[in-house]
């Protein structure tokens, strides 16, 4: 569909919030708590933060929990049964205020989990979700969405994308998606017609640093370079980048069992974590550091493009800032593309 | 610091060491572990107040150990991990040259793991007082008060295990969390897992812990999970007189008193 | 996939009065890979027996858990049919329905849920367990016995009967320890050297018994039957093989005035010396310290005399490797010297001495040849004061323990002194009699009643000079503390028997704990007495603690039994419930890391270090690993290893972990 | 609604507590049925992990109980345990987890009575204490709650 461009006053977007509240939305909205913001489940429109550069955490987790059920199954003697996921446990939810990198990250997290079988999981909470998206106005020297393919205004994967003007009084309301149309037909009365307001005039200005296709190229004659090795030899091994990124999607699979009863969970785990990768047998291919980190660079840059046709880095930065020992995606992959062939 | 790029570079020239573990200048305000091969390259080391993260964790990293004898910038955080290091059979006299920085900042050279000792000893591990203050106010809460903190502080912990990969104290090349058989704590981070998880590196960490803070710093959402370690430390104080970290000596856990209180035994 | 077979035992009524056992045989068939399960009237009678046997091969069982008694009463005897019927012994658990179960709780559902979820937890638990093995040492015969007095030579001439090999090492010049230096043994009054130098000889003369005397224990390493230890000959000086012990380089030696040892400082020897008449060897040895040849570079006089030129000036001490497989203590003790004691006049009083000197004294080869004579002016004493547990009982003193022989040869003392001087008037002050032994009240009573020695209960609170007499200060308690002051000419002090100077490093080279007074420390107080808490190392005598002569050789004996137990089989064999440290894969080898915190952890030093070294010898890394010799699977190191690296065969992590999870879960 | 009966876990040394504990069977003294005893060769092969497993799958009250000090079977496995206790406890009360649902004791072989009451005494403590709530809620957190975000 063609976006449709709207504009709606701050009180009414506080009244819009309340209307998706009435309307028994789960909203996930940036909450302030020990000096880190988050999306957290928000009752009051007031609560919700705006202050803010980026989460710390991304916006993926509520569609793809760190910790997920898959089924549920007990174990008589001779008899099993399952208790499978059901979709209509899954809440209708709004993801409010997510900057436009995160909700850029769901296209590769969908690209991910319909790759070959289509994850009923995971489809069903996405469809069950509205993702209500704000530009940014600002950004700091982690950001680079402007480089892969994304800016501060970017429509791409919100089903509403709100920018504020000036003092933020008055917002231009991108209805993006169908999601979106719905969510704005619950109050249709509080959005007006967009007079035709330039919006980026308002966003944050974030130059292009490197170009993504130039390096998806590059990193095809690289896999055995040592610049991996240079690279990550400060990397500590933990998976804090890739529990903060938005497009992040590798898990493990657990049982938990508890007697005859169990359940099979669906968690988090990081390439980057060495256990990752370890064979059975006390082999791994992936055995140093260097090698890991590489995997994490050309999942995103080279193999996911490749065969998703979509790359895996929005730019959003959380890496750099989540990492002790300062290994910067950016700092890195302008480093990839001055290399001289 | 000239003089601490003078001697880094004497010591790659003179091929007594063939990497120099420091730190460098990082994006923005940040400073960074850097690893210098080439004696041109020691203009890169840097050292001031940011310079705090426990740098001895690279020591143990096989990548860094093939390059060959290592020379490392050591505060007194890491002065002290060489020493339970030592202690615990991860390293000998010869292991790495140590560029010492005493507390005000001057370089100090130590050649032997005995004379580090002397000097940590010096300087007893104390607690801030913003921590105590914490510590205090926990002690303060009832029981049921203390739970609920701790279960919505650890609550959030995805388990990414940042706390693990900076603490040079977690060295072992298979941790707990990765065994499976049993599955001594669950995977998942759930509640119970995270408890479990934070309990347990709190319990490993008990005489062992030197108190520099890399696991706190390393943690992406700021959980102070080094306050179980710090009020471990109080209490061992307390309990089994000094805590020390030394070459020679038992661990706390790993012996004991005849006269140890057993008030709490029935 | 396990089969289990589950066997309930009614125990008769026993258990079956309050437990419904057929209940609880019948949820046990319900619980995941039971294949087998029924209940009987006794499962431990042949019949009972049967059953399990029959099962385990007409089902193919690959675990058995038998719900009957205590694991403790009727365990092996389970596992011996389970072995008879081809299954591994280790293969079999038992839930304890009886003593934990029936026994002690109402009958009831609960009681009835209990002993399902008990054998619920054994089943869960038997599902891990791990065919064993027993672990075969092998021995080498060879016993070595350190320290040469009435201990070391019961206890090698015992070995030494039994047939095998015996190292007797003595760091004196001569074998028979305090007991040679005795007078007169309690309660018999019999001669302490008659009764104990055929016995040296027979040491000396004893083909199984290799006797290495100026000799020292410098290390030992290994286990049980298979120690290495080096022994430390030290330099005689005296070539012992030329030497015929003729004595004439002692009576020429000009320098005469070294206190004697023997005579515990009130005589005289000279530098190049033997003990005392009967040392066994009877061959000299130079005192360095005190050689004025090797002080000051000339003199050679013994060189000069020596017919047979045994004088070996240069010799140097001899580093000896023996390989045993036991090791006995036999070191012995001391007394606390007169100085010990302020109050007693700091040993400035010449003529207070102790009890070891005065039996000097009374012994017809001492110094005064058996004559009761004062030590400052040689005066025959008219009054004499013995001061029981001088140093013992005494918590301010650092010893609060009782030194156990004191009030005997007090008495003893008294006694001797009373017959040598019939006119003399002594006197004892004691703490309480402690004379608990077979005809040992009776030897005081004796003392008392006969001999007529004045037992004053009490303790002496001060000695001091005044006019040529020792005025003794005490009180008398039983006269409701009545200050007592008698003036002697003469006081023995009874001081503690204490551990051996150089006990602390002896234990620290065998890794035997101690006391905090340095006695060596028994496994168990009760029950063994005799064994250390490193297996093949075994106490005997003063040095575990103060003891008398009777108890000293039957505590000698009794290790020698232990010493001729451990010999008797070529291989020992040992429960396979030891601790092990995991191996894996390359390129990891094992999970340990090798921190050796363990190390600290273990109680009988059974963890070692092993290097992992790739085919070029190029070391990987450093492991432990736990000695099955040594380790007593305590499983203290496997709950302390952070990396859970350490497990113990038959409770080991999953099996514990698996009952906890079993107990709380259906 | 029947009264609460607590889950208590018993981790005792095989050589004294549980030899202990069978001879309050011999002596036939009765105690309350809802303690389980799992047997390990000594206190100190008692990994802390297991008590936490324990309160993890549901138990209400805790007991670990071994050899007097100086009468351990090995020696020094029971001073080994006593500092692992130390540390462990207040660690557990630092972090909120009741520590008075875990008792502590030494019981010897021939403490047979002692058994019986401390099993008693237990039993009634957690019985007024109530159900162990806080911690059933956490790990039952993925019983119920199906995900976390």
């Amino acid at each position: 569909m063609t976006i449709k461009r709207l504009i709606i006053q701050k009180t009414s977007l506080e009244k819009f919030f309340d209307v998706l509240i009435q309307k028994g939305k789960t909203i996930y909205a940036p909450k302030r708590k020990n000096e880190k913001i988050n999306y957290e489940v928000v009752n009051h429109f007031s609560e919700v933060c705006d202050d803010y550069i980026q989460t710390t955490q991304s916006a993926k987790s509520i569609i793809f929990p760190r910790t997920e059920k898959l089924f549920n199954y007990n174990k008589g003697k001779g008899n099993i049964t399952l208790e499978d996921f059901d979709p209509d446990q899954v809440p209708e939810a709004v993801i409010w205020g997510v900057r436009p990198c995160d909700a850029a990250g769901f296209i590769p997290l969908t690209a991910i989990f319909n790759w070959d079988s289509k994850d009923e999981i995971y489809n069903t909470r996405f469809e069950k979700t509205t993702i209500i998206a704000f530009s940014c106005t600002s950004a700091d020297e982690s950001c680079f969405c402007t480089s892969v393919g994304g800016n501060p205004g970017n429509t791409n994967g919100a089903d509403i994308l709100l920018t504020g003007m000036g003092d933020k009084n008055l917002f231009l309301a991108e209805v993006i998606t169908e999601k979106g149309e719905k969510a704005v037909s619950f109050a249709p009365n509080l959005f007006e017609e967009d007079p035709g307001i330039e919006k980026e005039k308002y966003l944050a200005d974030l130059p292009k640093q490197f170009n993504q296709e130039e390096i998806k190229d590059k990193l095809q004659a690289f896999f055995e370079s040592d610049l991996w090795k240079k690279q990550s030899l400060r990397c500590l091994g933990c998976g804090a980048c890739a529990y903060v990124c938005p497009t992040c999607a590798c898990f493990d699979i657990q049982d938990e069992v508890h007697g005859k009863e169990g359940k099979r969970v669906r968690c988090w785990d990081s390439c980057g974590l060495s256990l990752f990768t370890l064979h059975t047998s006390g082999h791994n291919p992936r055995s140093v550091q260097s090698q890991r980190w590489r995997q994490r660079l050309m999942h995103k840059f080279s193999y996911m493009p490749q065969r998703l046709a979509v790359y895996g880095c929005t730019g959003c930065g959380r890496c750099s800032r989540a990492c002790p020992v300062d290994m910067n995606m950016l700092e890195h992959l302008i480093s990839i593309q001055e290399i001289q062939k | 610091m000239d003089e601490l790029r003078k001697r880094a570079h004497e010591l790659l020239q003179s091929g007594e060491v063939k990497l120099v573990i420091g730190y460098e200048q990082g994006n923005g305000n940040k400073v960074r572990p850097v690893f210098i091969t080439n004696p041109e390259d020691t203009a890169k080391l840097i050292f001031d107040s940011r310079c705090v993260q426990n740098l001895a964790v690279y020591l143990s990293k096989p990548e860094v150990k093939t390059i060959g004898k290592p020379a490392i910038v050591a505060t007194l955080p890491v002065l002290r991990t060489i020493i339970q290091l030592a202690s615990e059979n991860q390293l000998t006299d010869d292991s790495a040259v140590i560029l010492g920085i005493t507390p005000d900042g001057a370089l100090r050279n130590f050649s032997t793991l005995e004379e580090i000792e002397t000097f940590i000893n010096q300087f007893e591990i104390q607690l801030e007082e913003r921590d105590k203050k914490i510590i205090e106010q926990i002690n303060q809460m009832t029981p049921e008060e203390r739970w609920k903190f701790w279960v919505d502080t650890l609550t959030p912990c995805f388990k990414c295990y940042a706390c693990r990969a900076a603490c040079p104290m977690c060295y072992c090349t298979k941790c707990t969390v990765e065994q499976n058989q049993p599955q001594w704590i669950p995977v998942p981070s759930h509640q119970l897992g995270n408890l479990e998880w934070h309990f347990m590196r709190a319990m490993h960490m008990a005489g062992r812990c030197v108190d520099c803070g890399a696991c706190a710093r390393a943690c992406p959402i700021s959980i102070p999970l080094n306050l179980l370690t710090k009020k471990m430390m109080e209490d061992m104080k307390a309990q089994f007189g000094e805590y020390r970290i030394a070459i020679k000596k038992g661990n706390p856990m790993s012996t004991f008193k005849p006269e140890d209180s057993e008030t709490f035994i029935r | 996939m396990s089969r289990i077979g589950v066997f309930i035992c009614h125990c008769g009524e026993n258990i079956s009065a309050t437990v419904d056992v057929a209940r609880v045989a019948k949820a046990a068939s319900e619980i995941e890979g039971v294949v087998h399960s029924v209940d009987y009237k006794y499962m431990c009678s042949d019949p009972g027996q049967s059953l399990i046997k029959q099962a385990i091969k007409e089902k193919g069982l690959t675990g058995v858990v038998v719900g009957s008694c205590s694991p403790r009463m009727h365990e092996p005897t389970f596992r011996r049919a389970c072995s008879e019927a081809g299954l591994n012994p280790f293969l079999c658990e038992m839930a304890n329905l009886r003593e934990h179960c029936s026994w002690v709780h109402e009958k009831n559902e609960a009681t009835t849920e209990k002993a399902i979820d008990l054998i619920r937890m054994m089943v869960e638990k038997v599902k891990l367990n791990q065919p064993l093995r027993e672990i075969k040492v092998p021995v080498t015969k060879t016993a070595l016995v350190i320290g040469g007095g009435i201990a070391g030579i019961q206890t090698s001439l015992d070995i030494a009967n039994t047939g095998h090999q015996v190292i007797l090492i003595e760091k004196e010049p001569s074998i028979g320890g305090h007991m040679s230096q005795l007078s007169e043994t309690f309660p018999t009054l019999d001669c302490s050297q008659c009764i104990l130098t055929p016995r040296m000889v027979e040491v000396a003369q004893h083909p199984n018994i290799t006797l290495y005397t100026y000799a020292e224990l410098e290390s030992v390493s290994g286990f049980i039957g298979n120690f290495k230890a080096k022994i430390r000959k030290k330099a005689k000086s005296v070539d012992e093989k030329l030497c015929t012990g003729c004595g004439l380089c002692t009576t020429k030696c000009p320098n005469k005035k070294i206190p004697n040892e023997f005579n515990e400082g009130l005589g005289l020897r000279t530098a190049i010396y033997v003990p005392f008449p009967q040392a066994v060897p009877n061959k000299p040895v130079i005192d360095k310290k005190n050689c004025t040849y090797y002080q000051k570079g000339k003199c050679k006089v013994c060189e000069k005399f020596c017919p047979t030129k045994a004088i070996q000036y240069d010799q140097p001490d001899e580093i000896l490797e023996v390989e045993v497989g036991a090791i006995i203590l036999a070191t012995g003790f001391t007394v606390k010297k007169v100085d010990f004691f302020p109050e007693y006049g700091y040993g400035k009083y010449p003529d207070v001495i102790t009890g070891l000197q005065f039996e000097r004294l009374a012994s017809a080869s001492g110094p005064t040849l058996g004559e009761i004579r004062r030590p400052s002016d040689g005066k025959i004493p008219e009054k004499i004061v013995f001061v029981a547990c001088a140093g013992s009982r005494d918590p301010a003193k650092g010893i609060p323990y009782c030194s156990k022989i004191c009030c005997m040869y007090t008495a003893k003392h008294a006694m001797l002194y009373q017959h040598k001087v019939h006119e003399g008037k002594s006197y004892v002050f004691y703490m309480d009699i402690r004379a608990a032994g077979k005809n040992y009240d009776e030897f005081v009573r004796r003392a008392i009643e006969e001999d007529h020695v004045n037992y004053i209960r009490g303790r002496v609170s001060r000695i001091y000079e005044k006019d040529g007499k020792y005025i003794v200060k005490g009180a008398d308690t039983l006269l409701g503390g009545r200050p007592v002051e008698i003036e002697a000419d003469m006081v023995v002090l009874a001081t503690a028997g204490v551990s051996n100077e150089g006990a602390e490093e002896l234990a620290q080279k065998l890794h035997v704990s101690y006391d905090p007074y340095k006695f060596f420390a028994e496994a168990h107080p009760k029950l063994k007495p005799i064994e250390t808490n490193t297996a093949g190392i075994f106490l005997t005598g003063a040095c575990q603690s103060p003891k008398d002569i009777p108890e000293t050789v039957g505590m000698a004996s009794g290790a020698a039994a232990k010493v001729a137990a451990l010999f008797s089989k070529d291989e020992m064999t040992r429960e396979p419930l030891i601790a092990v440290v995991n191996r894996q894969a390359p390129p990891l080898f094992s999970t340990c890391v090798g921190c050796f915190l363990c190390q600290t952890a273990c109680p009988y030093q059974a963890i070692e270090r092993e290097e992992i070294r790739d085919r070029s010898g190029k070391l990987i890394k450093t492991v432990a690993k736990v000695n099955p010799g040594l380790c007593q699977g305590c499983g203290t190191c496997v709950a302390f290893c952070r990396s859970k690296s350490i497990d113990i065969q038959g409770f080991s992590n999953e099996q514990m972990y698996s009952e906890v999870m079993a107990l709380l879960n259906d | 609604m029947s009264e609460f009966e607590p889950k208590i876990v018993a981790f005792v040394c095989n050589w004294c507590t549980y030899a202990g504990a069978d001879l309050t069977g011999t002596s036939r003294i009765k105690y309350a049925s809802n303690v389980r005893i799992v047997r390990f060769p000594c206190t100190g092969r008692i990994d802390y992990m297991l008590l936490m497993k324990a309160f993890g799958e549901g138990a209400d009250g805790i007991i670990v109980s071994g050899c007097h000090p100086n009468d351990c079977h090995y020696t020094s496995g029971n001073f080994h345990a006593r500092r692992r206790w130390i540390v462990f406890r207040n660690l557990c009360d630092f972090m909120g987890i009741d520590i008075r649902r875990i008792t502590f004791s030494w019981v010897s072989a021939a403490e047979g009575a002692k058994w019986a009451d401390l099993v008693n005494s237990t039993v009634a403590t957690i019985r007024e204490l109530g159900p162990y709530e806080g911690y059933q809620n956490i790990s039952n957190y993925l019983k119920k709650e199906e995900n976390h975000g």
